[in-house]
């Protein structure tokens, strides 16, 4: 396999609801974006992450139109789906394009236009992540399950409310430093805490909010990086793991426990020759905030429990130790499900380059993306490091 | 959604709360399989499963999608059946407040949801609270 | 690149309305087929090929699902989808993964349930394959797409309506003599010129037919086959080839030439070092019987104009110099969108290993399959050689 | 479907019939596009399609789409508005039996479906032949 590096980077101006704009101009807008942040004019072959074109949109067949509208002509282009680690696992499916030698350059993107639809349509849209037959069929809501992962959690090891409240804290202090968060205000722990309440013990402060939005990279081979495109830092993409996991939360032994999380960082993780206490900075998939305790304890991060503790510590604060979600997360800069996975890599990608302006983590030189789907049904991590 | 026969194939099952026990290690699929994850076996023996369990854990939905809206706010949990073996349903005929993990449950059979389209009234099993 | 091979194929036993089975167990059927077929038992890796999952039956994160069911614990699972070219795009994604060195045994699957929906529903979801906002918003289905292509090249070229009606007799023969088909019947040129017409002058006998319906195919290294799975013929995968063009049929300059077809084409020859000559038996996207004659004339078979004659000449008969569609095409086999591309592979391998029966082209040593998406949006080629 | 965002964001121009010309090479597209397949110009200036042109290809729908059910049969067509542009639409107010290729046709604004579910009648232009 050929060493791959990452070249350019773009995602929309702002996240958000782009109620005047079509998901073929949001995915665009990036592409553009990516494709004009190295200075490429054309790309050999794209692959783009997007959970349901037809339920958001009623639009698949996305790698035709998207490539089209990029005025990409008759390029493969490939739709990637996962659920809402659709956009992490296009970003593999085009490592190992160029990996393999296959494409030169290639493009990576993601595009979730969720706000054409009303409520009640996009809520059974994000069901379709689940098990539609044994879990959805009861009327369990994302929300629903991720909230069923706390109760178990706070149960067994006694993680308060609380730490729940400090992720949503400090995601919104670090969002409301990134221009283009949707959501870029900060927030205490009373009003995480006393919000409205949507799946017990979790309120409206505690989840990702419903986005438009799109994000794209451009990846070549690392030798044609250090020959043509070394007017920035070279990111190299030295690590990728994925794996899936029980659909169904209930079908887990320990329902506090995301394996493929453990398992998909460990890949990751092996594959660049790593220990998870080489790693400097990290953005994880915080579509609530007890994913975000839960995935720092999968990946090794901190021992099983410790994660509430860690965040209430301030230890993945910038400046912490280990920042976590620097970018605001999901929870501050939104969560447009195919292109979240992909604007993870970016802010690694900035962070690694040293641009990252307030959000700066100092001396970053190793990077961790970690992407979900589901309740954990899928997971996809990559690791990125500076040239 | 317009989806019909899925619900029309899931039913007896659901009606009759069999599952699939592997006939070479034991484990239990709920709904059956035809590869056991475990021991890769593909022989299976239909079981019933039993009427009563614990709470593994639970929630509360006040914000509910489309078909549920009207019970809002409902409680739902994962529900031990067997030892190993556990699923979802939605906790009935008690105070929400009052759930707590570790409750022993039995189950009842009653109306899920009506397909908002349709109108079709689908049922299946719900826990409801044994009283001790 | 290492060089792959097909060690293992699988199907349900019949594709059609498969009424008391779901997604994952027709899928699960398949893949148990396919390993069986090489007697693996165990996978590294899975791609699943799934047009719309969301729109027929309320279900994505397919590979979470899937994967779980199959028993193939954790292992990385990626739904690809690029509408009816879903499968033949997964068998792609596959043939990278292990020639990029990722994986050594990786299952290439398809699957659709389109009969889990009301007609109305499965036309809707269908049509997302085709631009919503510019082509779907007028009324237009995919018969009559098809449609228009075929009153454009009835109209370029003189092709005739009774030219149309022999690739719907060929295909039906030979889909007879399939226990797998769905339609195993024959027919008449009478029967399908007189048959309901859909869209003029395109009647239900030049449509393929909605379908429940599952397929899966096992990869891995060449070396490793020929160490441990060489008693059966080892299939070379020599070539692929994948391309896209405008998702609207009006943004094209010439309505009956498929470029998509024609590049992907071109590109999986070329990595396979062939020329169209050199393929003994293909199996092509007959979704409706004009696209057979298109797409055996940008394929380069024949030349423009002459898809029609031919096909009247009996040549792409089994028997004939260039026989197409032995399985019975999209047309009799029937047509679950994201498994076909991956049954194509099928029977190729059947082909190349002389085990068709009453179907098999004798001395087949090199096949070819081309899958489409939408009216000509993406293809998909590949070339196959028996070692 | 419950799509509604993207309809009220596609009339404006579906109204006015507003195409983008690439202000390059002159290649027209509708909808309008933030770069040039022909040329990669990201400069557009915004034209008014003409309102005739001429029929490329066509079909009769006999088996329709929901949406379109009680309309059946209709014809509809791919139509070259301007030397190499082109878009679908229906063909209206004609016996479907009398279209031809090359036949000319004006664009007029109707009615083009009314949205099942919830009832919103969606408007935009049609094809009706020219009287020579
Ligand atoms: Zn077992
Ligand atoms: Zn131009």
């Amino acid at each position: 396999m050929r060493d791959v590096a990452i070249i350019g980077i773009g995602m929309n101006e702002k996240w958000g609801e782009l109620w005047d704009k079509s998901i073929r101009t949001i995915f665009t807008e990036a592409a553009l974006n990516a494709m004009d942040d190295c200075n490429v004019d054309h790309i050999d072959s794209m692959y783009i992450g997007c959970m349901s074109g037809g339920l958001f949109v009623g639009q698949e067949h996305l790698g035709s139109m998207l490539a089209d509208n990029l005025g990409a002509d008759f390029i493969p282009a490939t739709r990637v789906e996962s659920a809402c680690a659709s956009g992490g696992l296009a970003f593999r499916q085009a490592f190992m394009d160029v990996a393999s030698g296959m494409s030169e350059i290639v493009l990576a993107g993601g595009v979730e236009k969720m706000l054409d639809v009303d409520g009640g349509a996009a809520t059974y849209a994000l069901s379709t992540a689940a098990d539609q037959e044994y879990e959805c069929f009861h009327g369990v809501t994302f929300p629903g399950l991720y909230a069923m992962i706390a109760n178990a959690h706070m149960a067994k090891y006694g993680t308060t409310r609380k730490q729940l409240a400090h992720v949503s804290v400090k995601n919104h202090m670090n969002g409301s430093k990134n221009h283009r968060a949707q959501f870029p205000f900060k927030t205490t722990l009373e009003e995480v805490v006393n919000s409205v309440m949507v799946a017990d013990p979790l309120t409206i402060m505690d989840c990702s909010p419903v986005t438009d939005g799109a994000a794209a990279v451009i990846l070549c081979p690392l030798d044609l990086a250090k020959k043509k495109f070394a007017n920035k830092p070279i990111i190299k993409v030295i690590g990728s793991g994925h794996a899936t996991d029980s659909i169904a939360l209930h079908d887990r032994k320990d329902l506090t426990w995301l394996s493929a999380v453990e398992l998909s960082g460990k890949r990751a993780l092996k594959m660049a020759g790593k220990k998870i206490a080489d790693i400097n900075v990290c953005e994880v998939h915080d579509c609530f905030t007890i994913a975000e305790i839960c995935v720092t304890e999968a990946l090794g991060i901190f021992e099983p429990g410790m994660g509430g503790p860690s965040v209430e510590s301030g230890i993945t604060n910038i400046g912490g130790k280990i920042p976590v979600n620097t970018s605001g997360g999901l929870k501050s800069k939104g969560h447009p499900v195919g292109a979240t996975g992909i604007a993870q890599i970016i802010e690694i990608t900035e962070q690694l380059r040293g641009i990252s302006g307030d959000r700066q983590v100092n001396g970053a030189k190793v990077g961790m993306t970690q992407n979900m789907g589901g309740s954990g049904g899928s997971s996809v991590c990559h690791i990125l490091e500076v040239n | 959604m317009g989806i019909t026969a899925r619900n029309w194939r899931e039913y007896p099952q659901r009606y009759r709360l069999e599952a699939a026990k592997c006939s070479q290690c034991g484990k239990v699929f709920f709904p059956p399989r035809l590869i056991c994850n475990q021991c890769k076996s593909r022989k299976f023996e239909t079981i019933k499963l039993p009427g009563e369990g614990t709470v593994k854990t639970f929630t509360v939905i006040r914000v509910a999608p489309t078909n549920f809206i009207d019970e809002v706010p409902y409680a739902i949990g994962i529900i031990e059946l067997l030892e190993g073996f556990s699923t979802m349903m939605q906790i009935a005929d008690c105070d929400p407040e009052k759930i707590s993990i570790g409750m022993k449950v039995k189950l009842e059979f009653r109306k899920i949801q009506s397909d908002g389209e349709a109108g079709v009234i689908m049922y299946g099993y719900k826990a409801v609270p044994v009283s001790e």
